[in-house]
């Protein structure tokens, strides 16, 4: 899974592992969105190792959890 | 669901010799809570004794005047019988109010009397309540919005589940049980239980090894009488208050008044406060809601279930506008 | 990235005889007369079943797990431990250790045998008490919230000193589940060390690639399966434990495996729609436009997952700042739900809009055309505000509180709403065969959003051809690759893939076929099952004729979806009329109108579907939906779907819908948007009628008599 | 059953012994003497696997099952009828909606063996070989069902409906459909589709069809 094809996670920065409904579909852009609102996140993450929102340490999968030196993470 | 054996029991008494067993044998009619409580582990019986083909299914009169109801009949054919819709207009109200159809060709009336609270701690296993040998009322301190707002001293808090057994409570009906030890009839009035620390597992007074078999309704007699059930969803839901009320006209006033409430308290609450506003008063909406008001004045709602109150005293008044033919809202 | 390009020879025809129109749901009757085999469905021979041991507590330490007397117990074939002593579980319903047996009643009984020893340790369940600097911590290592970061645009002091009226107040909404009425799962069978899973999922591949990677085996050697699913609505893009927990059991017991959850297990552990909370400070000015909003945020995704939302929503503040905090407490994470975070914004900001209305006397409809976005192809709310307000018969809403005699009180509401739904990226595959037969492959899933039947619809306008001469395979990672069926993009990216296929494959039969019936390729068309001269009609050949003269070899092609068959973002606004009873606070709908679009409409039956279907899910989140948790013990007391209130016939009115095509726009996704504004009309008009303001969701009575007896006491409502 | 103390922390083993109260008696753990004519009695069968010989769409079935088995799992399980689904299986939702002896009943809320000699009739008995029940013929064409999940249930129920009430008024619709949920959100539809096969002797509806050409315009 290219980590491009997520804007909300960063290549390099982020685990691998990582994964989030948007990059599961074929979402095209929607440029004027951000007409309408600000930028925010609601975004459910999970691990692709364990399946679920804990990565296999136990811990949450989040961006912000997920992009330091867990042993679990895979940059 | 626990494995159990099984007895298909042909009359009323197979039933009784059957529910007789070393471990924990329970009577299966309609099934429609039962199962669920089974399924839930709420009750793990070893023994199901199936009591559809031996319980009376009919409807029959009396000698008196009134209706002997088998615990057997379905409350389809309870809705249906034209009798009771005659005789019995807001038993008939109640019964086409309880549950979906599906739930109302297979549940009975003696089912539903003997029905187990549909307290949502008494139903989750891992709230190990005072109803399922605990120590605690969860509801006291949790989410009791749905629990009582009459009869709250504890130590259970459910309000009762059954629909028909305010009605019935309403008109003076008498149930007749069979157990080891013969027959023997009881009070509508008097068979539900207020939970003590000695009662609390059950809700009324049925014996080990003791089934209800009939309920004997009395001549209706020169009265009028009306039901209300306030419910959220308009489809497939449990009341959140409802009422009947049973008036024994005099002339034009009301000589005497049955009113009792339910899904407010853990018996069918009958409101003598609320009966005595109606003596001797002229059948109107005045009336009603000086009633609906006497109804409520001793009302203990817990921390979460204060609007129950607001709703059993619209519940009365419009139970008893229904008893006067006047439109409710 | 490919979009920004186009191509101009792939366009949706001018005059088409299929798109657009009511074309009945291919699977209908498959799907009516119960022959149509979902997951749960799937019977395999020497199937066996699985069951998951779970938490009952929101926060514990594993201290053992004995599994022994499970693996004795009668029919058992496998079982399998998921945690380890020591492992926290962070949520009522963590998953601790699986079986599977012969029979689904020997599994329950199986799973009962497992002893788990808890350590319980302190939970927190409540949003309020968990930003409490002394509440106890959902995590033995995690903090209970984190704060978001500051949004501001504009000047808040120049916005709030052109205000004129000020309305300071605190909106919520509550937190429901996806209450799939197929439960999450999962039937599992090896062969070898090839795995054959059919999973209730809205991503075959995706889901494929799921299990390889948590199984660690290659992709190739997973196939996904998903005929037929039983909704979704955002919760199902991946095996999830249960998925990879079958898979395992499946191995160990050399049997196949079906692992379908309950209802309980389905309320706990499978997702969530977060709640919303926001305390907000907004201006308007005495000319009616929005000046200031100043807002403070939060929510709950549950056990360490987000919950943020946009806000303010659609209507435009010049002035404001925004800041968010997530709160983390001990319950089942969030997961998308049709429209994640739309449906909490709309609401939060489309009170507040009937408030503010209010304090500077103009009709909702007017103060919100004056403050909505210019009109645009994608911003069509202008529009829906005056031609809605006229079908609906809005100039008889009364204002605010109506003045009638009677318990009975009727009042009017409008919201809007706006969503993405673009598509990107599917992949298909068309095979025209020299017997004329013609079979379309795409990797896609049908959630009951009527995919297997645009798929058809697309094709037989592309050649021109009956419904019935195309056979439609999808639903199976055997066929080429297509998105997760999320964000409303199925529509918008896969018609325009099936539309290119099949223009390409049919180039080529036009080039087999132009010598035949004397007319250059480029002047062929394909119209009525014949090949014909666009301009010399007489000149033709009978579809089937045209494909014996492919000969031995069919045509086979693979396409892609290209830029310009589809668009990006939808617009809607939605009109209620509720009756409200202000003697026992309970309210009923009366009516409901949603004008929405949705860019070219492939299939206006499935499309209108879809509409109703957004709206009744609001009537739920509106007025029934609750995941209540014991304030106490942190467990779901009604995990069922008896005290976790569904609308039935009964309670759903009259919905009328109106869909405003517009193909110049392409194919846009159409599932998610009309969820998104139904409570928050459902809201206003309470208020309407009752002159009482609900900031909270669901407008449960207790919430609507504790509003009615606030305003009758002269507060602040 | 694993042990209370390890579940939630508090034994319920002596409740258990004690507090079986419900159905329409108590419980009976006593061996005490009754009243009650000793008599040979109904024969006890189970746990285990017991014949069960249920007759479904018209056909006999013979089944070894265990008396707990319902009436949804010995089909679904059992016999590979996978029609009618199991969604709360609690009598809450209807997806489970069989006809037994012409009324509807929540199959998940039925044990099999209880049905024993009844008349059951599934969503699979009710199209022909070649044709949809007007029913479902009525369903598909008003795009009554999105997911289908609760389809079946539902559509079974809409067929007990228009047995009891050919000409059923939309109340009386409601009435008898209120017990059961679809998530998907398709109530208009169906009642438009239980209000069209009411007279499906009566015109055909809108101009859609499957697979024509030349479909008109809604």
């Amino acid at each position: 899974m290219d980590h491009l094809t997520s804007s909300k996670l960063t290549s390099g920065v982020h685990c691998l592992n990582i994964r989030h409904k948007g990059m599961y579909v074929t979402s095209g852009p929607y440029p004027e969105e951000l007409n309408f609102y600000d930028p925010y996140d609601a975004t459910a993450y999970w691990c692709v190792e364990t399946q679920r929102g804990f990565g296999p340490d136990g811990k949450p999968v989040r961006p912000d959890m997920c992009s330091g030196d867990r042993e679990c993470c895979r940059h | 669901m626990k494995a159990f054996a099984y007895v298909n029991a042909t009359n009323e008494r197979e039933v009784v010799a059957a529910l007789k067993t070393d471990g924990i044998a329970l009577p299966l009619a309609g099934g429609q809570d039962l199962l669920a409580r089974m399924k839930d582990y709420i009750d793990s019986p070893d023994r199901i004794v199936n009591v559809k083909n031996a319980l009376d299914t009919t409807v029959t009169s009396t000698p008196e005047g009134g209706l002997k109801i088998g615990a057997a009949v379905k409350i389809i054919d309870l809705y249906e019988n034209q009798q009771v819709a005659r005789m019995y207009p807001a038993l008939n109200a109640a019964a086409i109010e309880i549950g979906t159809p599906q739930i109302r060709h297979q549940a009975t009336v003696g089912g539903n009397i003997n029905q187990r609270p549909r307290c949502w701690y008494y139903r989750n296993e891992e709230f190990v309540c005072y109803k399922k040998g605990g120590s605690r009322c969860f509801a006291v301190d949790g989410e009791n919005q749905y629990h009582a707002i009459f009869g709250n001293d504890g130590p259970s808090h459910i309000v009762h589940p059954s629909s028909l057994a305010v009605p019935f409570a309403a008109y003076g009906a008498r149930f007749r049980v069979l157990g080891p030890k013969g027959d023997r009839e009881i009070a509508a009035s008097d068979f539900f239980t207020m939970p003590t620390l000695a009662s609390v597992l059950k809700e009324n007074v049925l014996e080990d090894e003791e089934i209800l078999t009939h309920v004997i309704l009395p001549a209706p007699g020169n009265v009028r009488s009306g039901h209300y059930e306030v419910r959220y969803k308009a489809s497939h839901d449990w009341p959140l208050a409802f009422t009947t009320v049973v008036l024994t006209m005099n002339g034009n006033r009301i000589g005497s008044a049955r009113v009792v409430l339910g899904a407010v308290a853990p018996v069918p609450w009958r409101s003598k406060p609320a009966e005595a506003a109606l003596a001797g008063k002229p059948l109107n909406e005045d009336t009603a809601m000086l009633a609906a008001e006497a109804a409520v004045s001793e009302a203990k709602p817990m921390s979460g279930n204060a609007y129950k109150v607001q709703m059993a005293k619209t519940a009365v008044k419009r139970a008893i506008m229904r008893a006067a033919g006047l439109k409710t809202v | 990235m490919t979009w920004g390009w186009r191509v101009a020879k792939y366009t949706w025809p001018e005059k088409p005889t299929l798109l657009s129109t009511r074309v009945l749901r291919l699977d209908g009757p498959d799907k009516v007369a119960g022959r149509a085999r979902y997951t749960y469905d799937i019977n395999r021979p020497g199937m066996i079943y699985g069951r998951i041991v779970r938490s009952p507590y929101p926060h514990a330490r594993v201290t053992s797990i004995d599994l022994a007397a499970a693996q004795t117990a009668p029919g058992v074939k496998a079982v399998v431990a998921y945690r380890n002593p020591g492992d926290e579980v962070h949520y009522q319903g963590d998953p601790v250790a699986a079986v599977a047996a012969d029979t689904e009643e020997r599994a329950r009984d199986a799973a009962r045998l497992v002893r788990v020893r808890w350590e319980p340790l302190p939970h927190v369940s409540i949003e309020a008490q968990a930003m409490d600097a002394a509440a106890p911590k959902w995590s033995t290592t995690q903090e209970n919230t984190r704060p978001g970061v500051r949004q501001e645009t504009g000047n808040l002091e120049t916005g709030f000193n052109d205000a004129a009226h000020v309305v300071e107040q605190t909106y919520s909404t509550h937190v429901i589940t996806h209450v799939c009425l197929e439960t999450h799962g999962t039937v599992c069978e090896w062969d070898g060390d090839k795995l054959t899973a059919w999973v209730s999922t809205q991503g075959v591949h995706q889901c494929a690639q799921g299990f390889a990677q948590a199984l660690g085996i290659p992709q190739a050697n997973v196939r996904v399966i998903t005929q037929y699913m039983g909704g979704g609505f955002g919760s199902k893009f991946a095996p999830d434990s249960q998925g990879i927990i079958c898979a395992k059991l499946a191995k160990l017991a050399n049997a196949p495996v079906k692992l379908m959850l309950d209802r309980k297990e389905e309320h706990l552990d499978t997702g969530n729609r977060p709640s919303a909370f926001a305390h907000i400070r907004a201006g308007v000015s005495a000319e009616g436009k929005l000046t200031a909003f100043d807002g403070r945020s939060w929510g709950t995704g549950g056990a360490g997952a987000g919950s943020n939302f946009p806000l303010p929503y659609l209507y435009q503040f010049p002035n404001r700042k925004r800041v968010h905090t997530d709160v983390y407490i001990n319950a089942g994470q969030q997961r998308a739900m049709r429209a994640p975070g739309h449906p909490q914004g709309c609401f939060l900001t489309e009170i507040l809009m009937d408030e503010l209305a209010d304090r500077v006397k103009i009709d909702p409809v007017e103060f919100r055309i004056r403050n909505a976005p210019p009109i645009a192809p994608n911003a069509q709310w202008i529009k829906y505000f005056q031609e809605g307000a006229r079908r609906f018969g809005w100039e008889k809403r009364h204002p605010t509180g109506d003045p009638t005699p009677g318990p009975i009180k009727t009042g009017m509401g409008v919201s809007a709403h706006l969503w993405g739904g673009a598509g990107r990226g599917s992949t298909a595959h068309v095979d025209i065969n020299p017997d004329g037969s013609v079979v379309v492959k795409c990797g896609t899933q049908d959630l009951g959003t009527g995919t297997r039947t645009i798929v058809t619809i697309v094709a037989a306008e592309t050649l021109g051809v009956p419904m019935n001469a195309i056979t439609t395979e999808i639903g199976d990672t055997q066929y080429p690759f297509s998105g997760g069926s999320g964000g409303s993009t199925t529509a918008a990216s896969v018609s325009p893939a099936i539309r290119v296929t099949c223009t390409d494959a049919l180039n080529q039969l036009f080039a087999k076929v132009a010598p035949t019936v004397g007319v250059q390729p480029d002047d062929l068309v394909a119209e009525g099952g014949r090949i014909r001269g666009a301009t010399d009609a007489s000149k033709s050949v009978a579809w089937k004729d045209a494909c014996k003269l492919l000969g031995t070899e069919p045509i086979s092609v693979d396409g892609k979806w290209q830029d310009g068959l589809s668009g990006a973002g939808t617009s809607g606004v939605q009109f209620s009329e509720v009756t409200v009873d202000i003697e026992t606070g309970i309210v009923r709908i009366k009516r409901i109108l949603a004008m929405q679009d949705c860019g070219l409409i492939v299939d206006r039956l499935t499309a209108e579907s879809q509409v109703y279907g957004g709206v009744i899910a609001a009537i739920n989140f509106a007025l029934y939906e609750d995941r209540l948790l014991d304030r106490v013990t942190g467990q779901m007391v009604n995990p069922n779907m008896e005290f976790y209130l569904l609308a039935g016939m009964s309670d759903v009115p009259q919905i009328d819908v109106v869909l405003n095509d517009m193909p110049e726009r392409g194919v846009i996704g159409i599932g998610e948007p009309p969820t998104v504004s139904t409570a928050s009309a459902i809201a206003n008009a309470v208020r309407n009628a009752t002159g009482a303001t609900i900031r909270s969701l669901p407008l449960h009575p207790h919430k609507v008599l504790a509003a009615i007896e606030q305003q009758r006491a002269g507060g602040t409502n | 059953m694993s042990d209370k103390e390890d579940r939630f922390g508090v034994s319920r083993r002596d409740f258990l012994k004690s507090a079986g109260v419900g159905g329409l008696a108590t419980a009976v753990t006593s061996a005490g003497v009754t009243d009650v004519e000793a008599q040979a009695g109904p024969r006890v069968i189970g746990p285990g696997d017991v014949p069960v010989s249920l007759t479904v769409n018209g056909k006999r079935l013979e089944l070894r099952i265990e008396p707990r088995v319902t009436l949804l799992d010995a089909l679904r399980n059992r016999a590979d009828l996978t029609g009618n689904k199991r969604v709360c299986d609690r009598g809450s939702c209807g997806a489970c909606t069989m006809i037994v002896d012409g009324r509807t009943a929540y199959s998940c809320s039925t044990l099999a063996i209880d049905v024993q000699g009844k008349q059951i009739r599934t969503v699979e008995g009710l199209a022909g070989a070649n044709t949809l029940h007007p029913v479902q013929q009525a369903f598909c064409d008003v795009d009554a069902l999105m997911c289908g999940f609760c389809t079946p249930g539902f559509v079974v129920a809409t067929v007990a409906l228009l047995e009891k009430y050919p000409n059923a008024t939309p109340e009386q619709a409601r009435r008898e459909l209120d017990g059961n949920i679809c998530r998907c959100g398709t109530f208009v539809r169906i009642m438009e589709a239980a209000m069209k096969a009411k007279t499906v002797a009566g015109p055909p509806t809108r101009q859609a069809r499957w697979g024509d050409m030349g479909v008109a315009r809604g």
